[in-house]
């Protein structure tokens, strides 16, 4: 069993609306040293798979077909445990 | 008109868009289900709104890869019409039948209101019930309708006449305050490059019958019936 | 069985809510000391939100019969007969408390909750409203509140598909620590589809569908944390999430199940989910039941019995099918991707026993369960009469006062409410929110309408809760009757504070009385509902607040022809005509709170005589067809009901008649009951028509121009109304 | 300027729909090894701060004010450059 986790955001480029938000916020809520906020998704999953290369390639693929839109996503995986 | 509804899980307007069709073809729809690998003989396929797999990764995500959609794709392949309304037009761009895609409302609200589109251009089954140029009222109702694409892509679609429908002001002019979910240029629908897909976020089929408040979306469905005339 | 770290004791039950005089009849029913699940069963089927123990004395006043009732209160929900072969059925309730602990999942869970209430009788619903009720517009936390649950409602109904249509919403600080959420679920059946919760079929198996079972909101309010042993903190009651796609599957699985004739019985798993269920199906049915635990669907591993019959996991729901059918309701539920489980069956012992891991973790008789159930006549203390007003001035003037009132929090524009709330979904809404007293849904496949909404006036109340509790009943049947619809039944929620109080209780009583009053005269019956008490909160310094009593009223009627009903939209070139009688009651008016800052006086009193022949009139005269606007006569008087009209017309209006008798402000500003503003091209036929009723009638302006014209020659824009009412919920939410 | 990171998940034991919902997604396009899956949000935050250490205590009180909602969710920060 492999836990891997698959973090996906919006392209540089592509407008965010709930970073935006986000950001407007925080800096209501008195953080004026807030920059840019980007938000995203994050997805963790069980694989039943011990190897962690191979999980991490399963995750891979599962993100891209279908946890990330690649049109104006991009996608990072990393293995937790 | 021979007219096929997709059902999803958690597809909530196919009544809507069936009494629509029924309205304009005097025939009643086909009901198909996700999980159908093949097509009844059918002139048009339409993915109407709603929260397929409850919209829970990004709307129309999941239900870009139901069963049904390979038939849906062959279909259009093969010279079938294809609508996607609100959530059909989420999930026909990420199925990439589409281009661009449907991010959150600028405002981060779901906006249930009446707006009104510009047609832009008249020569296409789904439009050919208005003239270019013609403004109409419809109710929307989502909370992922901002339309994205890279600029370049934006040109290209522009340049090609693939932009369907625009938010504008009653008038037909172009406004901020008449574009409520942040579109890019003020993008409501799109057709595919061989035009025989079309989508849409706003609800035409809601606004078929005085009774609801007008008939403004009628066209939309009257032009339809027309082409398979 | 299950051991916990502290015995079932008297004390454990004190801390489940038992007072020792019902710690001592769980002992004389069960004949021995309790395990841990009995306990847990005794505590929720004898808690207040189960057993009513405070609040049915006083419920059982309420009429609740009428020729077109199918079922009253004792059901899931109320059916009543809208002709056809079709029935309207519909409740309200409540989800207070959780929305003030979690605003959006607290307001979601409740409209899924109450959706389930409709769908379980074998309605498809098709309209939603919500009654809210927040704190203070100046407290700062009233903004995270209200826009946590208007997502709420929203994200919930949206996803389901369920048109929202109509509620109300009030600002005040009782409600600060403890806002109201109050959700309405209408839903349509045909008669001889009409489904009921009682079991019948000794060995008839016990079927648990939807979604799996967690730890949710394990009896929440009781459960002291550290009573669990070593893993305490992850067994910590949590806070219920809904899933509204899960039950939008729910539903279309329920509805197709319902089409063959496999249901025997049917029962959502509210409160206290397994445990409300199986008690109240097997009771009802008076037949006994048996439950496996191990068979029920679980989402979380090592699960006891008692949390298993405690948790609060959303879109759930138990039937009891014929055996021959299993299988094909397997089907269904298969396809449609939801759980599906046989988990028991029935028996003829008459006790609800509870198997789990080899063992019986409860055995109880459930005849003594139901009928040795706790019920108190609490004490009452009378609401001290208020005191008349006293002489009054007008310092700010009609226009002044008409521009204050219709941006005041209670008065503003509730567009970016609704604005968010899918209002068109299903593609028979006739009349959204905004556009009538009521709202309209057509019957799908019919002519008929159905109009609905959700009324009551807090303030009222408080002051005087029997004229308060008999207005809300006549507003709502006002509201009906104003988009010309036969005003059928009401459901409510009667939202109050502490109980034990008899200050309280008092007001409890009162509003109960006045009510009954105004369904009686009104031909009105109560035919479901739903009780929400210790609404309060304690501050700081040991003491407690209560919340205005709130009996929110949800209002029923129906128009033969759904063509036939009128909006408030003025049109122009109209005579504006007002109904009823004028005395200028300024008492508990909003002329009164938002000029002079006063929330003082009695409340305008109410003439049910007056308030019937009126709205009789009334809708006859719109099934004439000779109405082309109507609008009731309610919060902030007649000037800002001519406002409504003209801000949703765009049209402007000449009102040349001036107060005869009466102060201007108190004219204009007063809250008199039984009112209504009727725009028509024959105002002189109208007048004449009502004077013949027994009905005073005047003639008050004429429409057209865009601005409202006042009598001493000022004129106010329609755009200054407009900006001055939408001003209010964008300042403050969107900042 | 430091770039943080807070990951926001639901706390164990709160229903997750759309964790339920991606899982049972994945195990119908034919990824059979996919056992739990947990849906959660990211926000990345670039703070004219130059202290990671200090710009991580910001993150968590900005997490804790706004970014998590405490009754269901718990967080994790993490300073990224
Ligand atoms: N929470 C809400 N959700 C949807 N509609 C609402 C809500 N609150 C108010 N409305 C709508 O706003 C309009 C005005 O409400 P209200 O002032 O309570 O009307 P009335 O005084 O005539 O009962 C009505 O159409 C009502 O249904
Ligand atoms: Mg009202």
């Amino acid at each position: 069993m492999t836990k891997v986790r698959v973090s996906v955001m919006l392209k540089d480029g592509v407008l965010d609306p709930p970073g935006k938000a986000i950001g407007h916020a925080l800096q209501t809520l008195g953080f004026g040293n807030v920059g840019e906020v980007r938000a995203g998704r994050v997805i963790e999953l069980e694989l039943d798979e011990a190897d962690a290369a191979k999980a991490k390639a399963q995750a891979d693929e599962m993100a891209r077909r279908l946890l990330a839109n690649l049109v104006i996503e991009s996608f990072t995986t990393e293995v937790l445990s | 008109m021979k007219a096929g509804i997709v059902v999803f899980p958690g597809t909530n307007r196919e009544r809507d868009m069936a009494i629509a069709l029924r309205r304009a073809a005097g025939t009643e729809p086909a009901m198909l289900w996700h999980r159908d690998t093949e097509l009844p003989a059918l002139d048009l396929v339409v993915l109407p709104g709603g929260f397929s797999h409850g919209d829970y990764l990004r709307s129309g995500a999941m239900a870009a890869h139901a069963p049904i959609m390979s038939a849906v794709r062959d279909f259009a392949a093969r010279g079938g019409y294809v609508l996607g309304v609100c959530n059909g037009f989420q999930i026909l761009t990420e199925a990439e039948m589409l281009p661009g895609a449907l991010l959150r409302n600028a405002g981060m609200r779901f906006l249930s209101q009446d707006c009104h589109l510009r047609v832009e251009r008249d020569d296409t089954p789904f439009t050919r019930g208005w003239r270019e140029g013609d403004v109409f009222r419809a109710p929307m109702a989502h909370g992922d309708g901002n339309y994205v694409a890279s600029e370049e892509e934006l040109d290209r679609l522009e340049g090609e006449g693939q932009v369907a429908f625009r938010y504008s002001r009653a008038d037909g002019g172009l406004a901020d305050d008449a574009n409520p979910n942040g579109s890019a240029r003020a993008i409501a629908g799109v057709f595919s490059a061989d035009r025989r897909v079309c989508g849409l976020m706003p609800h035409p089929e809601d606004l078929v019958d005085p009774l609801m408040g007008g008939e403004d979306g009628k066209p939309l469905f009257d032009g339809l019936v027309e082409s398979f005339r | 069985m299950t051991t916990p770290a502290r015995p079932v004791d008297g004390a454990l039950a004190r801390e489940f809510g038992l007072s020792a005089e019902e710690w001592d009849r769980v002992l004389g029913i069960i004949g021995r000391t309790p395990s841990l699940t009995e306990l847990g069963i005794f505590s929720v089927m004898w808690s207040e939100h189960c057993s009513y123990k405070s609040s049915r004395v006083w419920l059982k006043t309420l009429p609740t019969e009428a020729p077109w009732v199918i079922h009253g209160p004792g059901e899931n929900a109320g059916v009543v007969d809208i002709g056809e072969g079709l029935a309207a059925i519909f409740k309200m309730e409540s989800h207070n408390h959780p929305s003030f602990i979690e605003p959006y999942q607290g307001a979601a869970t409740g409209v899924g909750g109450i959706l389930r209430d409709v769908f379980t009788m074998g309605a498809r619903p098709v309209a939603n409203l919500n009654a809210l009720r927040f704190g203070s517009s100046d407290n700062p936390n009233t903004r995270r509140i209200v826009d946590g649950v208007v997502r709420g409602v929203g994200g919930y109904g949206n996803c389901v598909g369920v048109p929202t249509v109509g509620g109300e919403i009030n600002f005040h600080p009782s409600y600060d620590g403890n806002p109201l959420v109050n959700a309405m679920t209408v839903g349509v059946a045909r008669q001889d589809r009409i489904f009921l919760s009682a079991a019948a079929g000794i060995g008839n198996p016990v079927v648990y569908v939807g979604s799996k079972t967690g730890r949710d909101g394990i009896h929440g309010a009781t459960m002291a944390s550290a009573e669990f042993g070593e893993d305490a903190d992850a067994k910590r009651p949590t806070v219920q999430v809904g899933d509204p796609f899960v039950e939008k599957l729910l539903i279309e699985a329920c509805l197709e199940l319902m089409a063959t004739d496999a249901i025997v019985a049917i029962q959502d798993m509210g409160a206290a989910g397994l445990t409300s269920s199986s008690v109240e199906m097997a009771g009802k049915g008076g037949v006994g039941i048996e439950l496996d635990l191990d068979s029920v669907p679980q989402r979380e591993r090592g699960m006891t019995a008692y949390e298993m019959m405690l948790s609060e996991s959303q879109e759930r729901m138990l039937i009891v099918i014929r055996p021959d059918r299993t299988e094909q309701a397997r089907a269904i539920f298969d396809k449609w991707e939801l759980d599906f489980a046989v988990v028991g069956h029935l028996t003829d012992t008459g006790h609800i026993v509870v198997r789990h891991q080899g063992r019986t973790e409860a055995d109880i008789p459930l005849a003594p369960l139901a009928d040795q159930a706790p019920l108190y006549r609490r004490p009452v203390a009378p609401t001290p009469a208020p005191a008349p007003l006293g002489p009054l001035t007008d310092p700010v003037g009609i226009e002044g006062a008409l521009i204050r009132l219709i941006g005041c929090a209670d008065l503003a524009s509730r567009a970016w409410v609704w604005n968010q709330y899918d209002s068109t979904v299903g593609g028979q809404t006739v009349r959204r929110p905004g556009g009538a007293d009521a709202a309209v849904v057509q019957v799908d496949g019919t002519r008929l309408g159905l109009a609905l909404t959700t009324d009551c006036t807090p303030r009222y109340v408080a002051a005087d809760a029997r004229t308060g509790g008999a207005q809300a009943v006549a507003e709502a049947w006002r509201n009906l009757t104003a988009v010309g619809a036969r005003p059928l039944a009401v459901t409510d929620n009667l939202n109050f504070a502490n109980p034990e109080k008899p200050e309280v209780m008092g007001q409890f009583a009162d509003a109960i009385t006045g009510m009954g009053e105004a369904c009686r005269a009104l031909d009105f019956p109560v035919v479901s509902g739903n009780v929400s008490l210790y609404n309060e909160t304690r501050k700081p310094d040991g003491t407690t607040v209560g919340i205005l009593p709130t009996p929110a009223i949800g209002g029923l009627g129906v128009l033969e022809d759904a063509s036939r009903a009128v909006g408030l939209a003025l049109r122009p070139d109209l005579d504006l005509v007002l109904l009823g009688r004028t005395d200028g009651a300024l008492g508990q008016s909003l002329w009164l709170r938002e000029v002079h800052g006063r929330e003082d006086g009695p409340p305008p009193p109410l003439d049910l005589a007056a308030e019937r022949r009126t709205g009789d009139f009334v809708r006859a005269r719109i099934g004439e067809g000779t109405v082309v606007a109507c609008h009731d006569v309610s919060d902030g008087g007649v000037l800002v009901a001519v406002a409504e009209m003209a801000m949703a017309g765009d049209v402007g209006c000449r009102l040349d008649v001036p107060p005869s008798g009466l102060a201007p402000y108190a004219f204009w500003f007063g809250e008199d009951q039984g009112r209504y503003l009727l725009a028509v091209t024959d105002g002189a036929a109208l007048i004449e028509a009502a004077r013949r009723a027994n009905i005073e009638a005047r003639l008050l302006g004429r429409s057209g121009g865009d601005g409202l014209t006042l009598p001493s020659g000022a004129t106010i824009s329609v755009p200054r109304l407009k900006t001055a009412n939408e001003a209010f919920f964008p300042a403050l939410m969107d900042r």
